[in-house]
């Protein structure tokens, strides 16, 4: 069973084999390399969840098979076959005692292990970075405070996958602009809800560079179901590099070319609510986006260095193509940080859905953009709205935005 | 349909009721067609109409969750639009629980509560009706919201700020919390209503202790509702203020925590858990020691178990919410005290195994239903356990494992518990036989289509799938053949499995209806006093109201234990024990006659609320039906002149008892 | 509102019935009571949770006038007292003593609902609508929804009034004024509750 | 067989189906005209019911009602009143909405008990069986709207005479009243034999007092203080000041409660005049604070010092409506003092700018937190 066997530490494996026996039988339908299978942990916060998991199942399954044979023996025993009536008596108390505190001694045992593990998890005193973390419908944004321990200077902001340093101890820093969203990577930790007004903590810490993916856990609206998220653990060394790739200045695109028209469409049509970092207008004054003023949550994607992400619209689709996805979720973890910090490339760029999310958004996702259901939102749009582009204008836009790496 | 005794010049009736003169409007006399149904206060008609409404929105409810497992079969489902699976899955579990479990079990409670403790009708018929009607009018509340822009569509948990105005625009919400509103007054009263008939009017005789197990479960429910019905009555108030007044109690803006609503309702939600399964557990409590021929083993653990479940219940509300960022002190403390609830779960458990043993079991399909609920519960409640440990939890929440686990529970113990009940009892209802071979048809399936609906959803779960997606994504479900896909498309294949069973039901019930077999006095060899009456009971239910000695007084007037032998034997049959009630039949019985002031008030309640959405006048209109019947139904006299409803005695006898209409 | 007994009941009280020795009516007051706690304890706890959440408008402390509050608190005290009479001159079939102390309890309701009334409008002048803060909302929610409980109060004994003077109440005389003095009492101690909680316990 | 009664209500249901049935076809129909005429097929539809229900089913009351069409009707006020509805809705059509809302009421009360009466006195010959179907039929409604209009009425008249008096006054008014209400009930009940007389003295005289004294404080309007604040809004947030204090109301009083530990992003403490700050989730002093973007974000301020502070943030500045003029943009919270703590509740909508980057500062402490907004 391939759940229980890539188990590493030895008091596991001896809690994995008890597992293995209990739960073959019914997992071993599972299926294979479910991204977001949560016995798979594939960090210590998570580990921890499934130690828990490996005591507290196996004492369920046992249990369980001890009151179901039971019950199948009892109900294949006293079946009618013609035997007399049965004296009416009533129950003895001392079996009911011992029913009643046997029960309780399992579940104090059970008790001790989940307070132990509550506080364990609980634990943010160590934590080596910090990142903030916002829902809203449906997308995450994550934005990393200044820390230059970690090179950090000027704050980064970016959206749909969260990147972070391998083997170290991560705190995210979680709220919402709007309803309540839950942050949940399966393979790193239990979920934690991001609810607007308070700011939630959860710990993350990947124990090898790679892809692990997560989805909205609470309900958050129209679109909840397309709300995903995608954790990247990169090794420390390709994290400096990312983080120095996220601060450098930005590069106008040459005067004359498509990529520059593609910039006075994205400063036309865009920057009212998406920023790009160090975008400047004809006067050299920067451009700083308002979403405030259209958007009802006050914010959009922040588009600086777009083509270093996958995935955009709230990680519902990809921004790369079927072939260059395979490329990186499919990367050992040794090379993962080679083949992730490459970026988009125009060869690799998924031009069908960004396209077509340009041509018409609240179409590619259900969203309340649509001009009649604004209403209570005083006209402000929740989510992109249609914007009706010209094809050339698209053109223009997706040649520009493969300029933002 | 009243029952009066006739004009006897030598027994003035004891109770005179000089001021029904003032009645505002007579009470109704007629009592054939639909009157007899519509303005009806005897409680066996109340439950009849309670079981066919909650039938009906049981068919609702279960028509949604078929489009929600068809929208499922495939990735990236086409069936259904993201707000149509929305509205879909909120009123689906709105529905259930709302306008299926609870008026269900209310039904079984109006019918056989009386019955089981040898009274002749609740303590306040003709609020039973007004909890009935008010229950049919927030049931239409809720589902017009279909027809009116769009039904509710933030779950049936309804969090904020998910559920306000500006999230949620159209009136959808509206229309639930009002409808919620209503139905919750239906229960409120019903349960006041229940539990002074159990408190004031057991049979002589018949201690707290002596009472038959279903009783006691429907009491402990009738108080967990009292006690928790007010607090979801507050958050929805404030949900209402929020959306319909402008109030701010979860507008985060204002400095609000959303967590309040989840604190409230779930003070509410996590006793209603308990308020769905409770009745069940006692349906079964009748019906394994009926066909196992013995009585319940351990009936003392058996009501405090119940009772404790019923008072820890109201402890553990936070559980729902481990995800949602309580310090770790209450989730350790919630957690532990989640876990302390399993243990008179499992007392209940092994108890009915207990009964069993040693028994002789007879398995119609009553007792197949029952022993359905004990293995399927089982699996219920030990995946409960898992989810208990907070920290398992975080992970499992919020996913399909969460909805194979209630639905094990629900499904597997709430509604297996109802329909063992139905087979149970539709002979003392209707006085006919349910087909036991259709009721092997629709078992099998519902068992076979349950698992194979709810059992996939603990793998969908615990390998990533959230609940609450109105679709699923390729991308995700993993590989090898018994990928996700595989196992969401076995889930709606089983649902239709589930559905062909409850069709199978339905069936039965016409088929019974046609050409089913009239039932004998006794046809299960019962245990409690609703058998020591004719099938189906008569208006007034007793002759005489029995007098009780025994836990199970009908088992012990037809068997007692030879001391030689050591064995049971039979000394009286049924008909012998009914007809020495018969014979000793009381002299005057009373009822109350039926009253139009449930059904109007009622519909005043209706309207005061339309007026939450559609302004002033119209709650205007509903205040004064409201007023005018409140003071009508206090000024009614409680029973119709005798005058105009007896007939004059055909043959001029004085002491027979006559069904007059 | 007190609902008409079965007659099967009664008889059957006759017969022995095991039962609590409290009458039906009353025994479904005293659960709704209970069921009324839990309205109001989330009501209170509600408020408990905003009181000091202001983002606008005045706080608590800036614009409560305890000693209006403190006489209006006392005038519903007297009111019970004064309920404590009726009922014990109904339980004496002394029913025109009822009426005059019904009808005392009942102005005096009046009164207090007239000094909320008073409160409601000053405070909105003084710049706390329903929906200024959470606090206003939370605040005018719980009181108001006991204003509602003391009007409904109010027009309940007047109406006992009425139907005893017309003598068309229906049962016993004593116990119906009896249960509604237990909703007044009620309804008066929840008011000593949100008195000390709401204004007397500095946030 | 229906009775007259019935019939003509049942009449006047149908009448009014169509003429909404024709209203919302026919007239470009507005919301509120379309629910009077609903209200209107409600109440006629009840009423029809509640005569149908009582009358319909008694065979003889129909013989009954045919003698008693032959009988002369009753005198009646009630057409009088209608006519003081109809003026009263007239009136207020031209003055103020409460007459033409309280017009209305009299209207429909009147017509009701109107259009009862005339059909409870073409019920039968006998004028006593006839006074009693009218009483069933009202019963219902009069006990309670005669209370609740009793109520309203005193309540109002009461809360306008402590509206007028000064504060104080207002308190010893409802005492003495209460006092006063409380002794009279005493002397009544120790009395009988005054009971009688003196009540039918005092109630007429006390209600005309209340009465006149109600109008008169209701026209002489609120007290002054009330209708200075109702016009200054003291309490509004414009008036929040994080210089000098020039407000007397806002920022007298500051509320050291801190009403959600879980919302606060960070701490800033000042502590021997130096100002330092922590974000949550993390262990040590920072000098910087990241705020996501348009998201109301909670921080709190300790003071540990002796004298009184406030956290002052800046959020560089912006021109004035439309004028040259610009002015700092910033808020702040109220003064406390030692051991005291506030919280500043925060939205920002726009990242800072090179030139005018974001801080928080403490007015006479040392040390400025930056605010980065990404």
């Amino acid at each position: 069973m391939d759940t229980v066997s890539r188990v590493k530490s030895s008091r596991r494996r001896i809690l994995g084999t008890l597992v293995g026996i209990a739960a073959s039988a019914t997992l071993a339908g599972c299926a294979q390399n479910a991204p977001q299978d949560t016995w798979e942990p594939k960090g210590p916060n998570a580990e921890m969840i499934h130690d828990l998991d490996n005591l507290v199942f196996p004492i369920a399954y046992v249990v369980g098979i001890i009151v179901l044979g039971l019950a199948l023996y009892i109900f294949w025993k006293f079946k009618d076959r013609g035997q007399e009536i049965p004296v009416q008596g009533h129950g003895k108390p001392y079996m009911e005692i011992t029913l009643t505190v046997v029960p309780a001694l399992i579940l104090s045992v059970v008790g001790v292990f989940t307070f132990r593990t509550i506080f364990d998890l609980a634990e943010t005193q160590d934590t080596e970075i910090v990142i903030n973390v916002t829902g809203q419908q449906w997308w995450w944004e994550y934005d990393y405070p200044v820390q230059p321990e970690h090179g950090i200077n000027q704050p980064i902001v970016t959206s749909g996958q969260l990147v972070f340093p391998a083997g170290t101890k991560v705190l995210l820093r979680e709220t919402s602009r709007d309803v309540i969203h839950s942050y949940w990577i399966p393979a790193l930790n239990g979920k934690k809800d991001a609810v607007p007004g308070r700011v939630h903590l959860l710990r993350l810490e990947a124990n090898e560079p790679g892809l692990y993916a997560g989805q909205c856990a609470e309900f958050c609206g129209l679109s909840h179901a397309n709300m995903r998220m995608e954790a990247i653990a990169l090794s420390k060394e390709d994290f400096a590099k990312w983080v120095a790739n996220q601060q450098k200045a930005y590069v106008p695109p040459a005067a004359g070319t498509v990529e520059a028209e593609g910039e006075a469409v994205y400063i036309a049509q865009c920057a009212r609510c998406h920023q790009v970092n160090g975008l400047k207008d004809a006067q050299g004054k920067p451009i700083i986006s308002a979403p405030d003023e259209y958007v009802y949550s006050g914010a959009a994607p922040n588009l600086t260095a777009l083509m270093t992400r996958n995935t955009f619209a709230g990680a519902m689709f990809d921004l790369v193509n079927e072939k260059c996805r395979a490329d990186v979720w499919g990367a050992p973890s040794e090379k993962f940080g080679e083949a992730y910090l490459k970026g988009v490339t125009e060869d690799c760029l998924n031009q069908k859905d960004l396209r077509a999310w340009l041509r018409n958004a609240p179409e590619m996702k259900p969203m309340y953009a649509e001009p009649n259901l604004l209403g209570p939102s005083d006209g402000k749009y929740r989510g992109m709205p249609y914007l009706a582009l010209t094809e050339d204008d698209i053109d223009k836009l997706v040649a520009y935005l493969l300029t933002l790496k | 349909m009243a029952i009066i005794e006739r004009p006897d010049t030598a027994t003035v009736p004891a109770v005179v009721t000089p001021s029904q003169a003032f009645g505002v409007i007579k009470r109704p006399v007629a009592s054939s067609g639909w009157r007899e149904w519509l303005f009806t206060v005897d409680h066996k008609k109340i439950g009849i109409m309670y079981g066919a409404v909650a039938l009906f929105f049981f068919i609702v409810g279960g028509v949604e969750a078929l489009l929600i497992r068809l929208q499922l079969a495939a990735p990236d489902g086409r069936i259904l639009s993201a707000d149509q699976y929305n509205q879909m899955f909120t009123m689906h579990g709105t529905t259930m629980v709302f306008l299926f479990g609870m008026p269900m079990a209310a039904a079984f409670a109006n019918y056989f509560l009386p019955l089981q403790i040898g009274a002749r009708d609740v303590a306040f018929p003709r609020l039973n009706a007004l909890s009935l009607w008010l229950l049919v009018v927030g049931g239409l509340i809720l589902n017009a919201s279909w027809f009116l822009g769009g039904a509710a569509d933030g779950g049936w948990f309804m969090y904020a700020p998910n559920s306000g105005p500006v999230f949620s625009p159209s009136n959808g919400v509206d229309y639930w919390v009002l409808g919620l509103q209503v139905a919750g007054l239906a229960s409120l009263i019903g349960s006041i209503n229940l539990i002074v008939t159990v408190l004031n009017m057991r049979a002589p005789g018949m201690t707290l202790m002596k009472m038959p197990i279903f009783t006691w479960m429907i009491l402990v429910v009738q108080f967990l509702l009292v006690f928790s019905l007010p607090v979801i009555t507050v958050a929805l108030v404030l949900l209402m203020f929020q959306r319909s007044y402008g109030a701010t109690f979860f507008d985060v803006s204002q400095g609000a925590d959303p967590l309040l609503w989840q604190h409230l309702f779930w003070i509410f939600g996590h006793p209603e858990v308990y308020v769905l399964i409770l009745p069940a557990f006692g349906i079964i409590s009748e019906v394994l020691p009926t066909f196992s021929r013995k009585p319940l083993f351990g009936y003392p653990f058996v009501v405090f178990s119940g009772a404790a479940i019923g008072l820890v219940g109201f402890g553990v509300w936070a559980h729902h919410m481990f995800a949602s960022g309580l310090g770790p002190v209450s989730v350790a403390v919630f957690s532990i005290a989640t876990m302390a609830i399993a243990i008179p779960t499992g007392v209940k458990v092994f108890n009915w195994l207990l009964t069993m043993w040693g028994g002789k079991i007879w398995y119609t399909t009553a007792m197949k239903f029952a022993i359905g609920l004990v293995t399927l519960f089982t699996i219920g409640g030990l995946s409960g356990v898992t989810h208990s440990v907070a920290p398992s939890d975080t992970q499992q929440t919020d996913t399909y494992y969460i909805v194979a686990h209630f639905h094990y529970v629900l499904f597997g113990g709430m509604v297996f518990g109802l329909f063992s009940g139905f087979y149970y009892w539709w002979p003392k209802v209707f006085g006919k036989m349910l087909n036991e071979k259709l009721g092997s048809w629709n078992f099998w399936l519902m068992v076979i289509g349950m698992n194979m609906t709810f059992g996939p959803m603990h793998i969908l779960g615990l390998q990533g799938q959230p609940r609450r997606m109105y679709v699923w994504t390729e991308a995700r479900a993993g590989e090898g053949f018994f990928n996700l896909g595989f196992w969401n498309l076995i889930a709606s294949i089983g649902s239709f499995i589930l559905a062909a069973g409850v069709l199978f039901f339905l069936i039965n019930i016409v088929h019974t209806a046609k050409k089913g077999k009239v039932a004998p006095a006794d046809p299960w060899d019962a245990r409690t006093l609703e058998w020591i009456t004719t099938n189906p009971p008569k208006p007034h239910n007793f002759d005489r109201i029995p007098v009780v000695h025994h836990l199970d007084e009908f088992f012990h007037r037809k068997y007692a234990e030879d001391t030689a032998t050591h064995t049971m034997k039979r000394y009286a049959t049924a008909e012998e024990v009914i007809k020495a009630e018969e014979d000793a039949a009381d002299a005057h019985i009373h009822l109350p006659s039926p009253s139009y002031w449930p059904l109007v008030l009622a519909l005043g309640i209706g309207v005061l609320c339309m007026g939450v959405v559609y302004g002033v006048p119209v709650m205007v209109v509903g205040a004064a039906i409201l007023v005018f019947s409140v003071f009508g139904w206090v000024l009614e006299p409680s029973t119709a002149d005798d005058s105009e409803i007896d007939p004059p005695s055909v043959d001029g006898s004085t002491k027979e008892i006559a069904p007059i209409g | 509102m007190a609902e008409t007994a079965t007659h099967s009941a009664d008889h059957a009280a006759d017969h022995g019935h095991s039962s609590t020795g409290i009458s039906n009516n009353k025994l479904a007051m005293w659960l709704f009571l209970g069921s009324e706690c839990l309205l109001f304890g989330g009501l209170i706890s509600t408020y408990m949770l905003y009181r000091g959440r202001v983002s606008d408008g005045p706080h608590p402390e800036q614009i409560f006038d305890i000693p209006f509050t403190s006489v209006s608190s006392f005038v519903l005290l007297m009111s019970s007292l004064s309920m404590v009479l009726a009922v014990t001159s109904a339980q004496r079939k002394d029913y025109s003593r009822t009426n005059l102390w019904l009808l005392v309890t009942a102005i005096l309701g009046a009164t207090f609902v007239g000094g909320q009334i008073y409160e409601f409008t000053a405070f909105y002048r003084e710049g706390l609508g329903f929906s200024t803060s959470l606090f206003s909302s939370s605040f005018y929610t719980l009181t108001g929804f006991h204003g509602v409980h003391v009007t409904v109060g109010v027009i309940m004994l007047l109406s006992t009034v009425g139907i005893l003077k017309k003598n068309r109440a229906t049962g016993d005389k004593a116990e119906s004024v009896e249960i509604v003095g237990l909703y007044w009492h009620f309804v008066d101690v929840v008011w000593i509750i949100i008195f000390t909680l709401v204004y007397l316990i500095p946030a | 067989m229906f009775t007259t009664g019935s019939k003509y209500f049942i009449g006047l249901t149908a009448l009014s189906v169509v003429a909404t049935v024709l209203y919302l076809f026919l007239v470009n129909p507005s919301d509120l005209g379309a629910l009077a005429l609903v209200g209107l097929i409600t109440s006629a539809a009840t009423l029809s019911g509640v005569s149908i229900f009582t009358r319909d089913s008694d065979t003889e009351t129909v013989e009954q009602a045919v003698d008693a069409s032959a009988g002369p009707a009753s005198a009646s006020f009630w057409p009088i009143v209608v006519a003081l509805g109809a003026a009263m809705v007239l009136l207020g059509l031209a003055t103020e909405p409460v007459v033409f809302v309280l017009g209305i009421a009299v209207l429909v009360g009147g017509g009701v008990e109107w259009m009862v009466q005339g059909w409870s006195d073409r019920a039968s010959a006998n004028a006593a069986y006839n006074s009693e179907v009218r009483a069933k039929v009202l019963g219902g409604i009069e006990y309670p709207g005669l209370s609740a209009v009793l109520t309203i009425i005193v309540a109002f008249l009461f809360s306008r005479i402590f509206l007028a008096v000064s504060k104080d006054a207002a308190t010893i008014f409802f005492m003495l009243v209460a006092a006063v209400i409380f002794a009279l009930g005493f002397v009544f009940a120790a009395r009988t034999d005054l009971r009688k007389k003196a009540l039918s003295v005092v109630l007429p005289v006390s209600i005309a007092l209340l009465a006149i004294a109600g109008v008169v404080s209701a026209l002489s309007g609120e007290r002054k203080q009330l209708v200075d604040a109702a016009r200054e809004d003291h309490f509004a947030i414009e008036h929040r000041e994080c210089g000098e204090e020039a407000s007397k109301y806002y920022d007298k009083h500051a509320n050291n409660r801190v009403p959600l530990r879980k919302a606060v992003i960070a701490t800033i403490t000042v502590e021997n005049n130096e100002v330092s700050a922590k974000m949550i989730g993390l262990d040590r002093k920072v000098d910087t604070i990241t705020i996501p973007r348009m998201n109301s974000t909670t921080v709190l301020f300790r003071n540990l010092d002796d004298s009184e502070r406030r956290l002052v943030v800046n959020l560089g500045s912006a021109k004035v409506g439309d004028t040259d003029v610009v002015e700092p943009l910033g808020t702040c919270t109220q003064l406390t003092g030692k051991g005291q703590e506030q919280v500043l509740t925060l939205t920002i909508p726009k990242p800072a700018t090179a030139e005018e980057p974001f801080s928080f500062t403490v007015p006479g402490a040392n040390g400025e937190i930056k605010l980065v907004v990404p």
